[in-house]
């Protein structure tokens, strides 16, 4: 109900802010609804979108898994981080633009290179933040799960997953953002279809309605995914935590 | 297959740098059935003690055999529980071969009935450390480790755990090492009591109960503390007068 | 002196005429205070002109006429004719564009590129549909610039400073845009790129204007008389290859735009027609003719 | 010790590559070194290096600081969670391009356009990171606090701050990773000059050693801030850490 | 200048859903100079009740009204220290205003002086709850509750700590509710003992200790008990046959 009232309000404010700047500089809801409707109708909303959202999807799921892997080592393992830390240092610094072209000109103007480069870029800070996620493990806990001979399997998952789930949470939440950020640059510069790719070509045609139209479509498919998944299965994860007061 | 502890020092470095010796060369052996009780003062190496011998911390000098592939229970100092599991699932959680007639029976024992799916946040600090003592229980344990487990239960639920206890050593082939603070546990669970000296810990006295548990009446360890009371104190006044 | 603020490309060839200005001192000359924002990307003088940061950048008339439909009055003075072509390695198969056909075509600027429009109602004359009887990579155009050079495609329909580098480099040219347009409809070569400023703007700097594309008209000259002008902005390039600076010269050479203002008009007319049609609503926006203030007549001369 | 053998080895990975795939596709050490001296002989690198990293840590500053705000007041307060969420979401997934350009349109092309834009992106990121954070807080010791009575601020420098460390360090090195990606995307669309500006013309060219030069700069500054700054201070603030075994 | 507590109830709602009634009406006022004694058994209420007596909880039905302004000091079940600073740090961050001498006695007493500057990890339970202890004194309370801020300590160290918390309480005009198992803790520091039922916790019976403190012997500490373990046993039995 309050997201809802909140989400009003935000539609509220962009109207009138676009009543009061006009057309050329910020597009009316309406307006943008317009291109909405009329994209969709034609069916390109779905297919940019489709194919944006299985790239987003599989360079999200490699980045997280094997970040949160190599994050979780680098945070146990003194000697892992030791060595793994400059490389670390190098690919977080490593400027999006620069990984996505060197990936196209190595790999080829391929899907599998897009995948790579995004899932590149968005590693290394899955990684710096299950290490610290790591790093803050209670030990006790640890040791615990040693005296009852609890497997490897059953203790990461019912001791030491739990206590990473905040940090998990939170590396999915920026880096499905950051990887939203960066797919873009990878369709812009070097895929033939794809939410990016449109936006490539509504930013060459400044239109900004068009611009818009694409980008709020996604932020929508990620709202009602946060709204109808996330958030009740995140509810039902943390029902264990005392109730603020 | 007797637990052999053989250490002959333990140091602590703390984070400002310091290095602290916290166990001096400590020895004795324990066989299935028997009772060992740690006695000594806070903060002497009682704790630091169990965690080497469990194999928790390897940095140590000296010699710990443990038999091998014991099933170990324990309960810890502070209930040690998973703050997101619920009562029922920490249990199973160490103990996954536990059926559900043992774990029903094993609640009613420790009064935990009410709590079977309560999450670890929902308990009060004697509920918990109950839920850690049936814990250790639920795994049938070849060495059962005790840290203080009677701390913060009122005096009738202590004496019926205790009794527990005791009928959980008697049923099975088990070693265990009880820490605890009460003279009364000791003399009521002990085979042999260890009194161990301010930290560095070492044994000060090996005090051997021949008297079975089962035989212990009320008289008999009311006799047994008295002497003992008469032995400390007698070694308090040795300690203040030197 | 009139202040006119300029967006410009950093890497563009409007910085070459740029620095023979200052080089040669056109701008005092003309009574002109340039103020210049370098940019890093095409599109930033867009967000730079819309931000009001700029008076004049550089752009197509395509867009202008497609903003002035959509209400922002811009206006268009050619800058230069200068379009992309399709190039292949030296000893490809592809003698001319029908045989593109079932071919890996790589196109800069992606699907609403003027270039790859042209091309593609060009090859509906004769009746192919390149867009589906070809294979069609879309990307950044340096990116398909080393990727051709790579030999990853098997042609490339680039910018024209790009399709320099690759004639450098012993690649062969099919056909440039340029050479099409005949047959679309068009009297002679047509500049799609030009200055572009606000019309409101420009008619309050009538003179100012009149002197700057006046002044950009003798930087053009000098380019093209004086070889020792050249050499100047030869830095600016970006490359020190003798070959290439070569066919950097005389491509942008070739580019000046030399027709009068209407014969330009007329032949964009034509030629937005035939946008309009292949490219539809989504590039020309609302308006399936070129709008008709597009083009900027005040500068005698023309 | 161990940092500099790993980095050596990054080193004679990249260049045993160079040799094989040869120069364009990926320059040498030496030669993108090169390239790196030429610049900083011109002062161009100097002079590029400071305007943007001025750009970042103003950016990351602000970003951090109200990101930061939000998202502890979001994780204590049920409300401004519920209200704020929704326009969370639209933040983090509105792509960097879309906000770069709108607050270019909207405040002009100036400096504090580009640095608002640059905060606005990475400001959800640190949201969500602390929001987790604060949701993750130890409710006892809130109590112990309020029993003693503590200042607000002494409660709060002493009791929530160390408990939200790690997720401010995570928050902090993928956000300045993130503030990075990004600077140069504003820096490509709208600034005269900045490492983004300098890596957009040398893609233009397609320069590979300049834009390696350009990228591994940054890298090396953010490496030696790390070594000599960060990680010595992380060092003294998680000392009270049981160590790992 | 009284404490006056009339709870009427508490409900706990757990994560699974379920209401628990937690505390069945209480009602009782103490002075200042008093110690009330809160003695039940494991998972009655007891600190449930603590907590909506400081403030803690405020969702509760009844009335509670503190002293204005008093200065709390609290011995938690556990030790809920800083785990990021030091001991010396952790006393201090609770009582700013104490001086160094009054630290430094305080150490002293607790047997502390040696951890100092270690960090809360580097504690034995013991230890811990003496600094919590140290805490709860440092900042010279008005209001001082202690919820078993004796266990886990030797029976050497719990007597001396005990005379201590008896000294506290002499020396200034201080309200104190303590939580313990102990029936002689109880007795020897309380001046009124509430016992508690099972949960919903409601007084059973009010046990006011007519001797002043410091005129307790030996002798009459153990009249009291052996009053009061009458008391209890015949309450116990009259529940075993009900
Ligand atoms: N990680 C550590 N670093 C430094 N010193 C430590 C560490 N762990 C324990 N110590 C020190 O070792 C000593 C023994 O601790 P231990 O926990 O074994 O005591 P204990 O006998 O169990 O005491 P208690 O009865 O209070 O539980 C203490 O003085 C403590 O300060
Ligand atoms: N947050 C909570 N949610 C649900 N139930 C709770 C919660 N906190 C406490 N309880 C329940 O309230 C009852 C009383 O808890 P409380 O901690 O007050 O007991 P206590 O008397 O202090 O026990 P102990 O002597 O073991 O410390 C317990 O049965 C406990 O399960
Ligand atoms: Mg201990
Ligand atoms: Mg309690």
């Amino acid at each position: 109900m309050l997201r809802l009232l909140s989400f009003a309000l935000f539609l509220a404010i962009w109207w009138i802010a676009a009543l009061f700047v006009g057309g050329v500089k910020l597009p009316s809801p309406p307006a943008v609804l317009q291109v909405m409707m009329a994209e969709a109708a034609s069916g390109a909303l779905f297919l940019h979108l489709g194919a944006t959202l299985a790239r987003v999807v599989l360079a999200f799921v490699l980045a997280m898994s094997l970040g949160s892997a190599i994050g979780y080592l680098m945070g146990r393992v003194k000697l892992a981080d030791r060595l793994g830390d400059p490389w670390l240092i190098l690919l977080l610094n490593l400027p999006a633009l620069v990984v996505i072209v060197l990936a196209y000109i190595w790999a080829g103007l391929t899907e599998a290179a897009a995948i790579a480069a995004i899932a590149i870029n968005k590693l290394p800070t899955a990684v710096v933040t299950l290490r610290e996620g790591t790093r803050a493990l209670d030990r006790s806990l640890d040791e615990m799960a040693a005296v009852f001979a609890m497997s490897r399997w059953r203790a990461f998952r019912h001791v030491v997953l739990p206590q990473l789930a905040p940090y998990i949470a939170a590396a999915a939440r920026s880096g499905l953002s950051l990887v939203w950020k960066i797919v873009l640059v990878a369709e812009l510069l070097g895929r033939p279809n794809g939410v990016g790719f449109e936006i490539g070509v509504a930013f060459q045609l400044f239109d900004t309605p068009r611009l818009l139209a694409y980008s709020l479509t996604f932020a929508a498919v990620v709202l009602v995914i946060e709204t109808l998944l996330v958030q009740p299965f995140e509810a039902r994860s943390t029902r264990w935590r005392p109730r603020a007061a | 297959m007797r637990l052999e502890v053989d250490i002959t020092g333990k140091t602590f470095r703390s984070a400002a740098g310091e290095t602290h010796e916290v166990l001096a060369p400590v020895r004795f052996s324990l066989g299935v059935g028997e009772v060992g009780v740690l006695v000594g003062p806070s903060g002497c190496g009682k704790s630091t003690m169990l965690r080497i011998i469990l194999g928790l911390d390897r940095d140590f000098q000296g010699d710990v055999t443990r038999p091998p592939n014991a099933r170990i229970g324990m309960v810890f100092q502070e209930p040690r529980l998973l703050p997101w599991r619920s009562v029922e699932q920490n249990v199973r959680l160490a103990a996954p071969e536990i059926d559900e007639a043992k774990l029903t029976e094993l609640f009613r024992i420790l009064e935990l009935d009410a709590h079977r799916s309560h999450f670890p946040g929902e308990l009060s600090l004697g509920l918990a450390r109950r839920v850690a003592l049936a814990r250790a229980f639920a795994v049938e344990p070849d060495l059962l480790v005790l840290d203080e487990p009677l701390a913060s239960l009122d005096d009738a639920l202590a004496g019926r755990l205790r009794e527990e206890i005791a009928t959980l050593v008697a049923s099975r082939p088990v070693m265990t090492l009880l820490v605890t603070h009460s003279l009364d546990d000791a003399v009521r669970l002990g085979d042999r009591l260890f009194f161990l000296s301010p930290r560095p810990a070492r044994i000060l006295a090996e005090v051997p109960i021949a008297i079975p548990r089962a035989a212990r009446g009320e008289a008999e360890i009311a006799a047994i503390k008295a002497g003992l009371v008469r032995r400390t104190q007698g070694e308090r006044a040795g300690r203040d007068v030197s | 002196a009139d202040t006119i603020r300029l967006a410009v490309q950093k890497t563009g060839t409007f910085s070459w005429e740029l620095a023979t200005i200052r080089a040669g001192g056109l701008d005092k000359e003309a009574n002109l205070s340039l103020e210049v924002t370098e940019l890093a990307s095409t599109e930033a003088g867009k967000i730079a002109m819309r931000a009001g940061n700029a008076d004049i950048m550089l752009s197509d008339w395509l867009w202008v006429s497609r903003e002035r439909a959509l209400g922002a009055k811009l206006t268009f003075y050619p800058y230069s004719s200068a379009l992309g072509a399709v190039m292949v390695p030296a000893s490809s198969p592809i003698k001319s564009l029908t045989d593109l056909k079932g071919r890996k075509l790589a196109v800069a600027g992606g699907p609403i590129d003027k270039s790859w429009l042209l091309l593609q109602a060009r090859m509906k004359q004769d009746g192919i549909d390149l867009k589906s009887e070809a294979t069609i990579v879309y990307g950044a155009p340096p990116l398909l610039a080393a990727k051709a050079l790579d030999g990853e495609m098997d042609a490339s329909l680039n910018f024209w400073n790009f399709c320099a580098q690759l004639e450098a480099k012993g690649f062969r040219r099919v056909a440039g845009i340029e050479d099409i347009l005949p047959k679309l409809g068009a009297k002679g070569p047509v500049s799609a790129v030009g200055y572009v400023f606000d019309e409101t703007w420009a008619a309050s700097h009538r003179d100012a204007v009149a002197r700057f594309i006046a002044m950009t008209r003798k930087a053009k000259q000098l380019l093209v008389t004086s070889d020792a002008a050249w050499e100047k902005v030869a830095p600016l390039t970006g490359t020190t290859d003798a070959a290439m600076l070569k066919t950097y010269r005389d491509r942008y050479r070739d580019g000046i735009p030399r027709r009068s203002i209407d014969d330009e008009e007329a032949d964009a007319r034509v030629l937005y027609r035939v946008l309009a049609e292949i490219g539809g609503r989504d590039l020309v926006g609302p308006a399936g003719e070129l709008d008709p203030g597009t083009f900027y007549h005040a500068v005698s001369g023309d």
